[in-house]
């Protein structure tokens, strides 16, 4: 059996679709079964409200969450005090935006770049109106990444908080977060990762990383959806003021007032999605059991021959930059002439799933010079024969449609 | 291509029909039109589809109509579809063809007599996501008539208090 | 086999736990089988992301989302497009807080209760501070009965928004729900009901009880963490803006600016919790097929004779409204002398799930003059035996620590 | 209560042992102290235990310590140890007891032979809920110490001045 085949034979969606080529997992990774495992474990064996009950359930399902708190700790190299469990990376981006916001003044300026998901995008746009903070953005070159020419200019002494994908999840263009963080670290500004399109190619080391906040997805590295993770510096958070109130994230309340738990609770209010996060604690434990380095080079090896399959496809655009290792495996394509709803339907026929349109980068795709186009990304459950299928298919989808 | 694989296709062949691809490329009424009583722009926000389309009115009935549709084959041959047959309906004829449209894709009913051309939207009733795509230029017609008729009206109702 | 025992024979945890007497349903009532299959057949089956896709995968996932929002829908007599799916009740009220709360003016004011959960005190008091709204509260009676009475007083004329539970989790009392709309439609009001403790206990008519808003949490009725659903009448919510910003909300995204895709999902940013909506139709398409009137029965006559068995016990002092039936099956009690968290522990010692402190409604407890109480809740699982089991119980635990 | 109902009731009588509801009864060092050097209020804020708590110091060692402990079983007796064990101890002995206490309950290991009495709370080391309640005495008291000694560098630091 090849690595991939052993990978798949644990993702009980694929293992019940043998036929699908399944190109998707930057929108969704498929779900790994000992996550899967978990949350049935969880709901049959230790369901029960969390921080509240001194019964053994309740302290089953406290340990459980809190294992799992351990869990994306370990996974980031942080402490667990530091992670807060969010509804997803939407979620962990959007408190950030909130609760961090309000320590900034009008004049103030927030660095995002030109390249992000609209969910690191209109929270910001958002602070913006809220506040008058300004926004400024880092563009993009024609190949997808980062101007980094352009840091002195962008990032200036006035920034408080730099803001950027990890990851393009439409060119799969890697940020140099090295050069942001110098960048940032020049006039004292934070910076914020958005790990969405990273977690899925294995564990990430924020100290490493040097960055003061990052936020991903459990559906986006194999756990449940419904959760996420958003990890802080503890100086930071414990100056934040909490996001969401309700139970749980107070010290105590009186008609007059109310105070705040110590993070992570602070932004933890109401019960938290507790089998979702012990689900993602299992998909980050295994995870963490893998050899990534050659999952990595197989990943790599793959998104080449895939981009070099499609080269070979007349009017195929790609976008995104060369050489194939300058990004995680995610290969975005124009047809000219060729709406790319009309090519994943007629993939989709054929067995291959794709997203086309606007991937929620509008700015990104506006900067390309495309409305919308098809996304073709990998995990590590993807093999040759994915690879194969994916240009013979698309020649077979301009038959169709032309 | 093979008689196996195009089973193996489950029918994307019969979505994406000739007559699908034809009145696509054909793009009847396609370009903005001058001196439109009513004009309106559209958006299928999920997909990106997009239509601006104007239309001239006479006691009511269409008789003109023009568009700029950028979207999916499905988008654009609905709008083309509406290019050609759409002058010399009124805002009666265009609601009847739009609940006969939504009646093929989402009961998988027949197209009625006088207008056959919808059939060719039948098996876009199998996927629920391009539903929207087909109904977008039948929507912005729609609101295109409503926007004409009550702009009359207002045109009456000012007639009438001068 | 009883009613009780053929409804439990569908919940995975309590017939993995034969011995368990479990009067938590309050805090996280236990999932019932459909809904936990319905997650598994899910994520095994059509797991995708949401709203974007054309692949059949991706439709899947579309239609299982949206077939579970009109489940909601049915299961309050709503439209399906007034259903925005939250991480849960606090995260409802968030959003009614923020979004809602944007078009208050300082002077308005909203009306609260004593009786309220923090999770609906917390963001009203938050909103207080954001926006100079006046926060006032409707007190309790020494039974934990609102204060009709002062309905007159308190909700006056600037009064914007009265945000009520429809049931203490702490006393059980039921919320006059018709008093409180008609004092509010007096001066023009609206009204949110927080439906967490009213929803494991049978479908609601959001058109019957007129009100215009109304929460709720998934793990509270039988179906998933991670999930819950805020109704708003469709005038209300298209003319709010949105709460948190990301995908799947917007309209357009440019460097300038954003607009707001029209509801549900201008509230619903980011990919939202899709197998856990799915978990939780599931789980009230099972509550839509119950016959309710015996079940309420059952549940009415367990309630009155644990009250009985309670109050036979010396020093035991109960709290809550007479008789039984002005309640939902919640009975909390203080014993003198002794601290709840030690009598849980005695209780759980005898396989009795019982939750003691403060229940997240400080300012109720302090309003009947208790630090902390001890509560038991009961659902339609629950059955005589575990009635007759708990005031046994807690003659012992007396034993054990006095 | 027989021996069958106290096997199956798991331990909690050891964990309530009369040990532990003597020193919660005994309530040593109950009250507010006057003329306290440092005042500390600590709360567990999910299960609404609360320590007030003042301690008076002489060359770094307490020579007297007041408490008014709401809570549970497990903190009142803690509470009530201190007021009995603490005086004569220097900062120094207060974080030696608590690191003892702290593994006593989360690794299982025994009392130090100086500390006979924390042996009591051994069997709360199976309940992770409870470790708190026994141990927000002890952090009360820490935090006193570091507000005496705090302050007394203060003093010291006002008289460098003067
Ligand atoms: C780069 C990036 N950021 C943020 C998100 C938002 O993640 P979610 O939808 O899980 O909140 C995504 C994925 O949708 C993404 O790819
Ligand atoms: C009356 C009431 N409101 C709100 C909540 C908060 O619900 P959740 O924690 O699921 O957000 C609860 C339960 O905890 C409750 O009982």
């Amino acid at each position: 059996m090849s690595a991939a085949a052993a990978l798949r034979a644990k993702f009980p969606l694929l293992v019940a679709n043998p036929g699908l080529h399944y190109f998707d997992s930057a929108a969704t990774a498929q779900m790994h079964r000992s996550a899967l495992d978990a949350v049935v474990a969880h709901e049959t064996g230790a369901r029960a409200n969390v921080l509240r009950g001194s019964y053994r359930l309740a302290e089953a399902a406290d340990r459980a969450y809190e294992a799992a708190r351990q869990s994306a700790a370990r996974f980031l190299n942080a402490a667990a005090d530091e992670i807060v469990f969010t509804g997803g990376t939407t979620a962990a981006l959007n408190l950030v935006a909130q609760s961090f916001g309000c320590l900034l003044e009008p004049g103030d300026r927030v660095v995002i770049s030109q390249a992000e998901h609209h969910s690191n995008f209109v929270p910001w746009q958002m602070l913006r109106e809220r506040r008058g903070v300004e926004l400024a953005l880092i563009p993009v070159l024609p190949d997808g990444t980062l101007d980094l020419a352009s840091l002195a200019r962008v990032i200036d002494d006035r920034t408080r908080l730099v803001a950027v994908t990890q990851c393009s999840n439409v060119t799969g263009a890697r940020t140099d977060v090295a050069a942001i963080v110098a960048a940032a670290r020049r006039v004292g500004a934070r910076v914020l990762l958005d790990g969405a399109q990273a977690v899925q190619h294995g564990p990430q080391d924020v100290q490493a990383l040097d960055v003061d906040f990052y936020a991903f997805s459990g559906h986006k590295c194999f756990g449940p959806g419904g959760v996420g993770v958003l990890w802080g510096r503890a100086e930071l958070l414990a100056a934040m003021p909490p996001f969401l109130g309700g139970g749980g994230m107070i010290g105590a309340v009186t008609e007059e007032g109310y105070t705040w738990a110590e993070p992570p609770r602070r932004f933890e209010a109401g019960t938290p999605p507790i089998a979702q996060a012990v689900g993602l604690g299992a998909a980050l434990d295994w995870m963490m059991g893998l050899d990534w380095a050659p999952i990595h080079a197989r990943e790599s090896a793959l998104c080449a021959a895939l981009i070099d399959g499609l080269r070979r496809i007349p009017h195929v655009r790609l976008l995104g930059p060369e050489p194939s290792s300058a990004r995680a495996p995610i290969v975005s394509f124009d047809i000219a002439g060729l709406h790319p709803h009309d090519i994943c339907q007629v993939l989709d026929a054929q067995g291959l799933a794709l997203r086309g349109g606007h991937h929620c980068a509008q700015p990104l795709l506006a900067a390309l010079g495309v409305e919308a186009c098809t996304r073709a990304s990998l995990a590590l459950y993807n093999d040759e024969a994915d690879v194969a299928a994916l240009p013979a298919g698309i020649v077979r989808a301009i038959g169709v449609l032309k | 291509m093979s008689g196996a694989t195009n089973a193996a296709m489950g029918g994307v062949e019969a979505l994406y029909q000739e007559a699908i691809k034809d009145y696509s490329r054909a793009d009847h009424g396609h370009g903005r039109l001058d001196g439109a009583v009513a004009s309106v722009r559209l958006d299928n926000p999920l997909c990106g589809d997009r239509i601006s389309l104007q239309v001239r009115l006479d006691a009511g009935r269409i008789v003109a109509l023009g568009h700029e549709t950028k979207g999916c084959l499905l988008c654009r041959a609905a709008a083309s579809l509406l290019g050609k047959r759409a002058p010399g309906l009124d805002g009666q004829g265009v609601a009847v063809a739009t609940a006969a449209l939504e009646a093929i894709l989402e009961q998988g009913r027949p197209p009625p007599g006088d207008w056959p051309e919808l059939g060719m939207f039948a098996p876009a009733g199998a996927h629920a996501s391009r539903h929207k795509c087909v109904l977008l230029p039948f929507r912005a017609l729609a609101q295109a008539i409503g926007q004409a008729e009550a702009g009359s009206a207002a045109i009456h109702g000012a007639n009438h208090r001068e």
